[in-house]
């Protein structure tokens, strides 16, 4: 055990160093660009010199990277500023299922520009039917020649208004068990038939979309894995969703409430020589150190060749709900200006107050605390599954209220 | 021993929860939260109509002279519905301090025309972050006039009057009455994350004032105003909480997953069964605090900080655990569980955070002891 | 609303007062007697002077007293260290069952005696079959001419090894659902084939017993309700059980913790000035109070006339996890004294520790934090029963692991 | 970077296991609890046997000389086995002492009889009830003799020498080492809740004693000490907090109500996924935190607070909601559950509360941000 550098990795950490100090975005590369242009831009100057994607193969853009490398390449790349969350789930969990399930061509047509940013793509999953009960979805695709129709609904689709391209689970088959009649296609989001509507959330953001597909005609070679095969190929994304968000992403944390506890007084003294507030940010320090620790572990078994477990839950199950009880603890020490929000004044940034308005999201997203539980109740300490009301029944005499 | 309300009471909230159904249903809150205005003028009009801000004022001013039974009362509807007013401010706070601590002439003054809602008025008490106690009061009142800044002050934008808690020059402790049309008071408006209220930050620059004087002030008046409004406060959080807990119980009887309703889930059933548990907890604890309230009693002060820790306790998880019930469409602007989520942050900051009352409730309980 | 006493029941509070100023037990009462005899002793004394039983009908030995007075009553003897346990469960529970569910004639035989203390009664309910799961108990009585005879195996009887009688739930139809064929008798506690065998708690004391029937005869006319209505009269017990147990009862509360944290430091302050402290003291008086004026509140209801709901289920659950936590507080508050725990040389006499080894009991005894959690979101909240894996199944077909 | 034991290390655990469950299965835990022995010494001369005394402490003294991973790796082990021995007092911090702080020769005349078995040592910290500081100590050492009592001390009645924190006359801090079978030496037994360890209250009247004085000792001394002791207790928590976890697994599996399994309800299903949260994190919160043990690193305050908090966390709830998934057969003298519920409180409270470590944390963080 060793939480230090081998030398092997103190090099690749230098060499990582040396190339972002190197190559960093400066002011004028970036003036008068969005977000979105200047994270292609970005990407686009990493895959050039072989930093993009370092854990893929060389044939699809990667460097063929250890998962230590990896992480070592995120540290040092962490430093900067720059705007990563368009590619996570394109290249952290559709490029995985599409080297799992698909033709070597299509790897060669679709990875490259996945990993060099040219091509950004978004994830048709969740439907209003179907949230926690994903399988429950009717999005209903029908085969048509060579090709495929598709028509139905898709809702919480982060980044489809930008998207060039989506991976889609369809049901084409309502007369069978729910998780048999299902199947996956890549879809490009600019065809006829694809209409992006956003959806505006509770802290006045718009990150995710509801996407309708009228008639939308995709060929039957974008089909991943066999027909009826979409429950599996979807668990593919979904096992590397758990690497991909995991349990960090900024917002309200330890530091932060340090700072503030540091600053603001309580009887006349700072608020961080109170013992409850001691008491809180120790908790708090608990749960971030372990899931750090915790991330360091899962990284060792991954280094060893396992793959990614259904324990990789925790990330998400324990930090969604710290970040809305730390953001919620860092107003509670700013007293009545704990509800201050206002971009014009920033008192600390309003980081705790956008934590706290963007948490309830985050508990709800890429599966609820509660299936989050279920999942580590069920597959990691293997306790029996909750009776299946709907359990060998046709999808279409599922009772839906 | 009786340990309900009345049967006019209950007459009471049926009525105001009706009307509130009727005049402010969600779509209210949602319009002020939409739109450019930190109220809803409208409603406060009806709402006076109905005599509410009048609830606890003496006859003789113009008041119904109700007992603080029927202020929590509606306190709790106004609290289900989220209402856009200014109602605690104006009611809990303000013309409760003019009640206690004003001159016969100040009452005679302000208090008719708070019973008519035709002034509003603010309480301004905090200035810069963490915790307001005596020692970290620097708005200074000198020779008829204040000097300093208040911030946030709720509603301070719509209001005509603010009683403000400022120092005399030998830092004796003043509720000085100041009204807000004069050139020497400028507001800055301030953004919460509950925008369905305005608050503001208040420039006194020598602002003219008069200190309520009906009665000697000092920072435990300001306590004691703060307990009263704590009760008043528990009551509308509480009946914030009851709200999130029925909207999360009907949408977790009629969405179905996995081909049942997701109420039948025990993660969900028991979910809603903790926050009904918190709930009861808190209502048992708001019955006492308005007992205390409305008698007098010498056991206000424990009684309101154990009513409020518990309210503030309640309604976070209550509204929290709504939108986690309701899952994707619960973090929706469209959908109305953003309303309880915003309201319930924002009340249990406003009067001071649960560690603040928790403190208090444990220096109530040691002096009882040492008392008994 | 008004937590005070009216004129009446001052008067009423008076004259209780009165009567047991006068009428306490004195040391030479109590000389060399058990805690049951000073129990019985006690309960007589009160009996023959009409205030045993207060809310019963005077037929019956009680005095017709209303809900507050009752509380009125405990209050002012509570005042006095009296033994009272012994006649919880007889007194609270099965007397209103018997009145529900027997005949006159049976009522005057019983419950003059269960009032006067003369004849103790216990609940035998649970088996080791069915704890949560109390209707899958499968103790059999089956019928033998007039006589019933009853064989098989309860457990967790509290005072099975003082009682005279207990109040016996029994299988009389295996072929129905669980619910379907249970039948209630009274049963001769000292009557051949009942064997009791202590169970030794891991707190060291022994409250409750395994209690064994083989051939146990009873006469039918010790039936209550109708054969196959056995649930339904265990529900009028289980009713009043919760009124019964209620939410206090003693133990490890604020005023311990106050009095602890008066008493040691942290710092070279005292405890209690720690602001850590008092947060969780003030979290434990919210629960206290809260379920003080819930119980308060309750009575208003009963005094109304509405009968005691599943929301009463609100003290236990509430109630027994709280004495965990704060007995486990009161003992952090000590800390490395804190696991102390010797009757020779008291610290606070043991009662925080004595709580943190009772309290796993009072979670589970009666009915767990779970199944009273189900209860409230069944009862009332009416959200959906969970699927009944065993629903309408006859008792003989339920799996059983 | 490797966030994992050495293949070594974990073939060490494998054989510790094994061996535990050879020697030292619930009957022996059971035996103790029942009987008027403290501690198993037919088990402590075997452990004994296997070296485990010996572990880091140095080939020259008679060790062998291992890392504090290895030690982590038995104490995880004597965690799960809830082992009746003086392991803790003797190895991690009478042991542990004396290599830190003893003279040459103290360690020759020690330690070859500690890394045998053939010495029990013991350590006396604790007086009075509350927080023990540097300013509460007043056991006093002058002239080569100790004065004063210390209580509770675990495993006195079976030690032959005690590690002692005292103060000299003019209040410096020592750390004093006592052999306890002397005429100036008194104990008490005391009955703990976890009555699987013996604890006693030793009366030093004049006893013989002499300092620890390798190195020059003050109360940091005592903390780096105890910080040291924190991260291998914790270990011996996560031990306990993981075979209490699986034991209500089991149970829930097996046991059947409303005719399937009680693991299949989610009221039972999600207490059991919250402990296994628990435990993760803290079995995440120890590798850091022997990690800094074993590499000596500036981190090991933070990280063995950390490591503390969080393994006091898990191995509590643990030891609680075991019982509890097994309802009435779970609070019998007659199942093993008990034995979980009071090692897990006495460790708790051993080295000091979980706030104390929660306050030690905040410390650090604070070091840690100030020194960046």
């Amino acid at each position: 055990m060793d939480f230090n550098d081998t030398p092997e990795e103190a090099l690749f950490r230098n060499k990582a160093a040396q190339w972002l100090a190197d190559n960093q975005l400066t002011d004028a590369d970036t003036q008068g660009l969005s977000r979105l242009q200047i994270a292609k831009l970005w990407q686009k100057r990493k895959y050039d010199a072989g930093w993009a994607c370092i854990g893929w193969d060389r044939a699809f853009g990667g460097r063929g990277a250890s998962a230590i490398e990896r992480v070592i390449w995120g540290q040092e790349e962490d430093r900067y500023n720059v705007p990563s969350r368009f590619f996570v789930i394109g290249q952290g969990m559709i490029g995985p299922t599409i080297m799992a399930w698909s033709t070597p061509e299509l790897c060669e047509r679709f990875l490259p520009t996945l990993a060099s940013g040219e091509e950004v793509w978004c994830q048709l999953f969740s439907e209003p039917a179907g949230g926690s009960d994903l399988a429950a979805l009717r999005t209903k695709a029908e085969p048509d020649g060579e090709d495929w129709i598709l028509n139905g609904q898709k809702v919480w689709t982060s980044g489809a208004h930008y998207a060039d391209f989506g991976l889609i689970v369809t049901r084409t088959d309502t007369r069978v068990p729910k998780h048999r009649g299902l199947t996956v296609f890549m879809v490009d989001m600019h065809a006829p038939g694809v209409d992006i509507k956003p959806i505006k959330q509770l802290n006045g953001d718009s990150d995710f979309n509801e996407v309708y597909f009228n008639d939308v005609r995709v060929p039957d070679s974008f089909r991943l894995g066999d027909v009826g095969q979409g429950w599996q190929v979807s668990l593919t994304t979904l096992m590397n969703e758990r690497l991909a968000i995991g349990g960090g992403g900024g917002g309200a944390d330890v530091t932060l409430a340090l700072d503030i506890a540091s600053t603001v007084d309580i009887d006349g003294r700072p608020a961080i020589e109170d013992s409850a507030v001691r008491a809180k940010i120790a908790n708090y320090h608990v749960l971030e150190a372990g899931l750090k620790y915790n991330g360091y572990r899962a990284l060792s078994a991954l280094s060893r060749g396992e793959l990614p477990g259904p324990e990789n839950s925790i990330g998400k199950l324990v930090g969604a709900p710290k970040l809305q009880s730390i953001a919620s603890f860092c107003m509670d020490l700013l007293e009545e200006h704990g509800p201050l929000w206002d971009d014009e004044q920033p008192l600390f940034n309003g980081v705790a107050q956008g934590s706290y308005m963007g948490a309830p999201g985050l508990r709800i997203a890429g599966g609820t605390d509660e299936i989050m539980t279920n999942i580590i109740a069920e597959r990691v300490l293997e306790l029996p599954q909750d009776p299946r009301a709907d359990k060998g029944m046709p999808f279409s005499d599922i009772p839906t209220g | 021993m009786n340990f309900e309300f009345s049967e006019e009471q209950l007459m009471l909230r049926e009525q105001a929860r009706g009307f509130l159904q009727q005049h402010c249903p969600p779509a209210t809150t949602r319009a002020v939260l939409d739109g450019e205005q930190t109220y809803d003028d409208t409603l406060w009009q009806r709402v006076a109509d109905m005599g509410w801000m009048a609830t606890t004022i003496p006859e003789q001013y113009g008041g119904l002279g109700l007992s603080h039974y029927e202020l929590a009362i509606i306190a709790e509807e106004l609290g289900r519905a989220v209402a856009p007013l200014p109602f605690s401010s104006s009611v809990y706070l303000a013309t409760e301090a003019i009640i206690l601590y004003g001159t016969e002439d100040q009452k005679a003054r302000w208090l008719p025309s708070l019973a008519t809602g035709d002034t509003i008025a603010t309480f301004a008490l905090a200035e810069r972050p963490g915790q307001t106690s005596e020692s970290s009061i620097q708005t200074r009142y000198r020779e008829g006039t204040l000097h300093g800044q208040k911030q946030p002050v709720a509603d301070g934008q719509i209001a005509q009057l603010v009683i403000t808690v400022a120092k005399s020059i030998d830092d004796e402790v003043q509720l000085c009455a100041c009204e807000l049309h004069q050139d020497t008071v400028s507001q800055q408006p301030l953004r919460t994350l509950d925008f369905s209220r305005g608050h503001s930050a208040i420039d006194f620059t020598g602002a003219q004032a008069e200190r309520l004087s009906g009665t000697a002030v000092t920072w435990a008046s300001v306590e004691r105003l703060l307990d009263r409004a704590a009760v008043l406060t528990a009551w509308e959080q509480l009946g914030l909480a009851e709200v999130a807990l029925e909207q999360a119980c009907d949408y977790a009887k009629q969405r179905y997953a996995f081909g049942r309703p997701i109420g039948s889930f025990q993660a969900i059933k028991h979910k809603l069964a903790g926050m009904y548990v918190k709930n009861t907890l808190a209502r048992s604890n708001a019955y006492f605090g308005v007992w205390a309230l409305a008698s007098d009693s010498e056991q206000l002060p424990l009684a309101a900080a154990t009513a409020r820790v518990a309210a503030i306790q309640a309604s976070l998880t209550a509204s929290q655990e709504n939108i986690q019930t309701h899952g994707g469409v619960g973090f929706t602007w469209e959908y109305d569980c953003q309303f309880y989520y915003r309201r319930a942050k924002l009340l249990s900051l406003n009067l001071g955070s649960e560690r603040h009352w928790q403190n208090r409730l444990v220096a109530h309980l040691q002096h009882q002891t040492s008392a008994a």
